[in-house]
């Protein structure tokens, strides 16, 4: 039998769905989720089949937003709370960093906070410098907080609905310039759970590793097929969850290919990428023939609207070509 | 609250008249060069101009400062923005003078013009309002500073905290917000607690208003008199302008999938620059023709401004690290 | 608002009683402890005690929601945490119910007695506490919120924020304010602009009314009166008590430094727990004796509850790592 | 002529009075910076001498402190803002993130916002979970901020008045527990400032390198003396600026000792020691002989208020000696 095809927000539309259909307490909350069903569509239709208790439109303070998801959940309830984008979660920082993610530390156990917190994330849409952050770094360095960002329509519903299920808070951040991209079988109910920390080997190869998630999984792969014409064949890892992020299966890759680079879409300085770094060339030393290398955006706030300066900031398959043979050829 | 302000002349009202033309013309250009798929992204003001017009119209641009909000194309001519400049950042070109480029359209700013450069994120200039009125009232020149928001923006947390500023500490601000009743799809009751945005000045002490947005004088007068406590150092004000948002939120929504297809014809003929035009003929202040030669030299403006604007250089590739820091 | 409670039993007060002597005797211990250097950090309730403990007095401890603010020491007794289980948060021990000795004494949690785990940040739990509302009216038990803070965090944009939330969804919630006048040195004209607390809650379509925190019967019947409209579906509502802070704001602050030194000696006159013994008294429920013998029992309770506390074993070094995410 | 002797907190009044006396644009704010002085004494007397106008109390509301220190310093002043604790910063996170950072970049050079924000960091004061985070990390990845963390009374009063003079927003981050753990002479006036961006040598060695910055300098020389007794001596490079950051000083080391550890106090994973180690892994490839190594906080939340617990988070000498051990002896 074949599967539905679906593109990424499609899958994490049927996420939110089977999710809210298998357990009633299960909700959505945040600005414009309801009639409107999200500015991407990734709630379409959910308001009209669960009603507007559980699909709620927000005011429009994010603060809130996550705090009410947080009051939903030492209830026992499982918010879906929706940032409109990831740009602006920002001001639900402190809600998230000093109240959610500490929420079961600081009660020694007594209480836990189980939500999602959903955000489209990344550039590529003309959506200029408040619509195209890439904000993971802030929520990888938060203990309490699992990361996640996926980049196929199937990882993202089977994320998302691990992320609904996990005890803990989870940041699921979205990389809008994918929503659209490209269409996929996509199965449902448990068989299409995924569990969290797992990467995914996107393609294998002999002569270096790349580590990546979200879009630049699909702009590495492109770069990877130009290398190839090269004879230059590229391992590609896609982390799909940052916290926890399986560091394993990026050493042993390594110690096959002894080179590896870290692609991601973020700033490069304190980027997520940089932790990925230092991790592997610590654990990596002995194996590496090369050093760990970073291909990331520069270190301007964000992407411009024009779009020559949206494409000089973007990283695209040429730019990442040339920093992975930069790697292969050390 | 008086409908009429006697302290508008005649040319003052026609040249805001032409200005909310300008950019009703200038945006129904943009949508045209939007579906050309020349433009990608346009907020328009459809609805809102006549209020945004009176307001800046009862202030000193070039003296007075200014913190913008994206449905503020129409505010941005009234504080001197030229039709061309507006599409240089249609188009983001490099001359466009808010970012070169760089932000969405609506970002407007200018330092010359005391136009204070915006953000996208809804909410922050009105605590920012505060600081500025804070440095405004310590230099005692006499400026006030003037922000605008819609009745979402009144939601965020930054609404109270810069009210509650602005009040213990008597800075010269104009709190104006532009209530369109709808927060993308949200609608009023789910976004404003209470009786309206205006109730909320009461419990910071300070003047709480509300305006019909469609009634040029009548949201001239309420600005006015803002104005005048702000300057005699008596403080904030806050203003709520009851407008219509005639077109979708952006080029990205499509209104007609969360409001009701009456309601939105009801409202499409409640357009407020008829009614401006008509009170201006009442009082005899424009005639048929006038009106006519008015919209015919409107258009010129628009058309020069857009070939001009569309014909301008891109940024350079090479610019984008500038301006991260100063030395940069 | 009536200055008794026909609603309240002899017992029920008395009971009261003992909790705010409890408190105080407590607090005064913890005092001598931390000049000895056994305790590292206090917060004192001293003032607001009559205040806490006359609007708990009015929920139902274990079926009601508490989101308390670190100087609820008074409320968390009332709430049903024994003078021991204080004495372990003091001492940071492992069998602190809150937190095992992992915050500072003042974040008050018990999931079982329904008092939502705080932190010591200013502001976070007023909006939270909107979001636990939300899942009562959901529950539709009969629960309420109810959440406390002082003056100074109603400055904070997640004070407007969770008032709007809970006003717009008519949450069962109490927003109760502890107004000393104080947040650490700021006094409330540089902290709230316009009338006071109270004033804030028309805004939102709520009720909002000022107490003597002094006044035990008021406290008890404003919140009684709040409670009733949540229970009853009608919302929230804002009660603004009127507390002394009678000690500087925590042992790592001496108020005589920024405060008038007239005024304190004024304000510890008016202690008012002085005055809720003799409203007993007036009242007939209270002797001298019976209030002697009372002090008695609550100085014993405190002694023991100090001892063994005091005895009580250390968090394990190995346990930091433990509850950071729910498999570790 | 003797200089006067200082601990770090009076360098930093010391920084303010003097750049308050020399430009009247200068002014402060915060909670409790007025007639207090601020909760650690950092701008006692200030008021009295300058006026409740240039030292201003404000409501307890951390976003609109840094919105008004931002609309301060678009009119022309240069505003020193005051967040009581680096954990208080997060709710002003959108301002400083989203506004202030982006100022200049975003009005294409037309506005500039040079301002200070100055708070108390880290732990060991018995502060717990709400009064002992490191999120210096946080505010290294956003491009437009300049990020300052001293660890010397010197250090701190130099560079306080470079960030005062500074044309872009600085935060200025002061490790509360060295407010008042040694005395150094400091010098005034002009001769006091000390540049951004360089960092200082703190101890010469010649076996291996650590990379510190904060309260961790001090831990990291005392560390030093027990490696030195065993004949390993470690070169301290004390980072003080960490965005923008000394690389070129550390790779200097490097070269010579060929190892190198990044000490810091924070949450070890995704920590500004995180990008200092990628990219020292990265740059001194060929020089290393062994890998670069993290020692940092464990990822719990922050650190507890029970002293066994607090012991057990907090790095020490001992922990800092076992981690550059390791090190050396790779
Ligand atoms: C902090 C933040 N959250 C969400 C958004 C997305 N957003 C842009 S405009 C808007 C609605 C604003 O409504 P309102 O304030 O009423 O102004 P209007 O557009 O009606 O003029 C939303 C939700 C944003 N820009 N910033
Ligand atoms: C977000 C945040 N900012 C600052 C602080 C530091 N702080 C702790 S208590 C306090 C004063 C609070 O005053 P108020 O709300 O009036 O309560 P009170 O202590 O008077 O009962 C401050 C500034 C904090 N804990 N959290
Ligand atoms: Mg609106
Ligand atoms: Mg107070």
């Amino acid at each position: 039998m074949r599967m539905p095809e679906r593109n990424l927000v499609q899958a994490v539309r049927d996420a939110l769905y089977e999710e809210m259909e298998r357990d009633d307490r299960v909700c959505i909350l945040g600005e414009d989720v309801g009639r409107k069903g999200g500015v991407f569509k990734a709630t379409e239709g959910l308001q009209q089949r669960f009603g507007p208790q559980r699909v709620l439109d927000t005011p429009l303070a994010e603060s809130s937003i996550a705090a009410v998801a947080q009051g939903l959940a030492l209830e026992g309830f499982l918010a879906v709370a929706e940032m409109q984008f990831a740009d602006y979660s920002f001001p639900a920082f402190n809600q998230i960093v000093n109240e959610i993610a500490k929420v079961r530390y600081r009660s020694n156990g007594d209480f836990a906070c189980p939500l999602v917190i959903r955000a489209p994330t990344g550039g590529g849409v003309r959506g200029a410098l408040y619509h195209s952050q890439s904000p993971e770094a802030f929520y990888c360095h938060v203990p309490g907080l699992k990361v996640v960002l996926p980049s196929t329509p199937a990882d993202a519903k089977g994320l998302l609905k691990a992320a609904i299920r996990d005890p803990d808070p989870v940041i699921f951040l979205e990389p809008k310039k994918l929503y659209r991209a490209e269409r996929q079988e996509v199965g449902d109910g448990e068989a299409a759970v995924l569990p969290m920390g797992v990467a995914s080997l996107v393609r294998p190869g002999t002569d270096l590793t790349a580590v990546t998630y979200g879009y630049m999984r699909a702009v590495t792969v492109q770069a990877a097929s130009r290398l190839s014409a090269d004879g230059i064949e590229v391992e590609i890892i896609d982390l799909r969850t940052l916290r926890p992020w399986d560091v394993e299966s990026c050493i042993r890759s390594i110690e096959k290919t002894g080179r590896v680079a870290v692609v991601y879409e973020a700033n490069r300085t304190g980027g997520f990428g940089a932790e990925v770094a230092a991790e592997l060339a610590e654990r990596c030393f002995a194996s590496l023939d090369a050093p760990v290398s970073r291909i990331a955006s520069p270190d301007v706030p964000a992407m411009p609207f024009s779009p020559p300066l949206e494409h000089a900031f973007m990283l695209n398959p040429d730019k990442v070509a040339d920093g992975l043979r930069r790697v292969a050829r050390y | 609250m008086p409908t009429d302000d006697r302290t508008l002349t005649r040319e003052q009202v026609l040249d805001a008249y032409r200005t909310v033309l300008r950019a009703r013309t200038l945006d129904d250009r943009r949508f045209v060069l939007n579906r050309a798929g020349k433009l990608a992204f346009i907020i328009s003001p459809r609805g809102h101009e006549v209020a945004q017009v009176a307001a800046i119209t009862a202030l000193q641009p070039g003296g007075d400062r200014f913190c913008l909000y994206y449905r503020n194309f129409a505010a941005a001519l009234a504080c001197g923005f030229t039709p061309e400049e507006l599409m240089l950042s249609a188009f983001a070109r490099a001359a466009d003078p808010s970012s070169g480029g760089r932000q969405t359209p609506g970002n407007f700013g200018s330092r010359r013009r005391g136009v204070i450069i915006g953000s996208s994120t809804v909410g922050p200039q009105i605590p920012k309002a505060a600081g500025i009125g804070l440095a405004l009232k310590w230099k005692a020149e006499g400026a006030l500073c003037y922000v605008s928001f819609g009745e979402g923006a009144t939601s965020q947390g930054d609404f109270h905290e810069g009210l509650n500023f602005a009040a213990i500490h008597r800075c010269p601000v104009i709190f104006f917000c532009e209530n369109n009743r709808w927060a993308i799809s949200v609608p009023q009751p789910l976004q404003v607690a209470g009786p309206g945005v205006a109730e909320r000045a009461a419990g910071y002490g300070i003047p709480g208003v509300r305006v019909h947005g469609d009634d040029f004088f009548a949201v001239h007068a309420a600005v006015r008199q803002a104005a005048e406590r702000a300057r005699a150092g008596d403080g904030p004000s806050l203003i709520e302008a009851e407008v219509l948002r005639l077109q979708s939120h952006s080029t990205d929504d499509d209104q007609r999938a969360y409001r009701d297809a009456v309601e939105l014809a009801a409202e499409a003929a409640r357009d407020p620059i008829p009614r401006m035009r008509e009170a201006l003929m009442q009082r005899g202040w424009l005639t048929a023709e006038a009106d006519a030669s008015l919209r015919e030299e409107v258009n010129r403006d628009v058309e020069r401004a857009t070939e001009s604007a569309e014909a301008a250089a891109d940024p350079e590739p090479g610019s984008l690290g500038r301006h991260v820091y100063a030395d940069a």
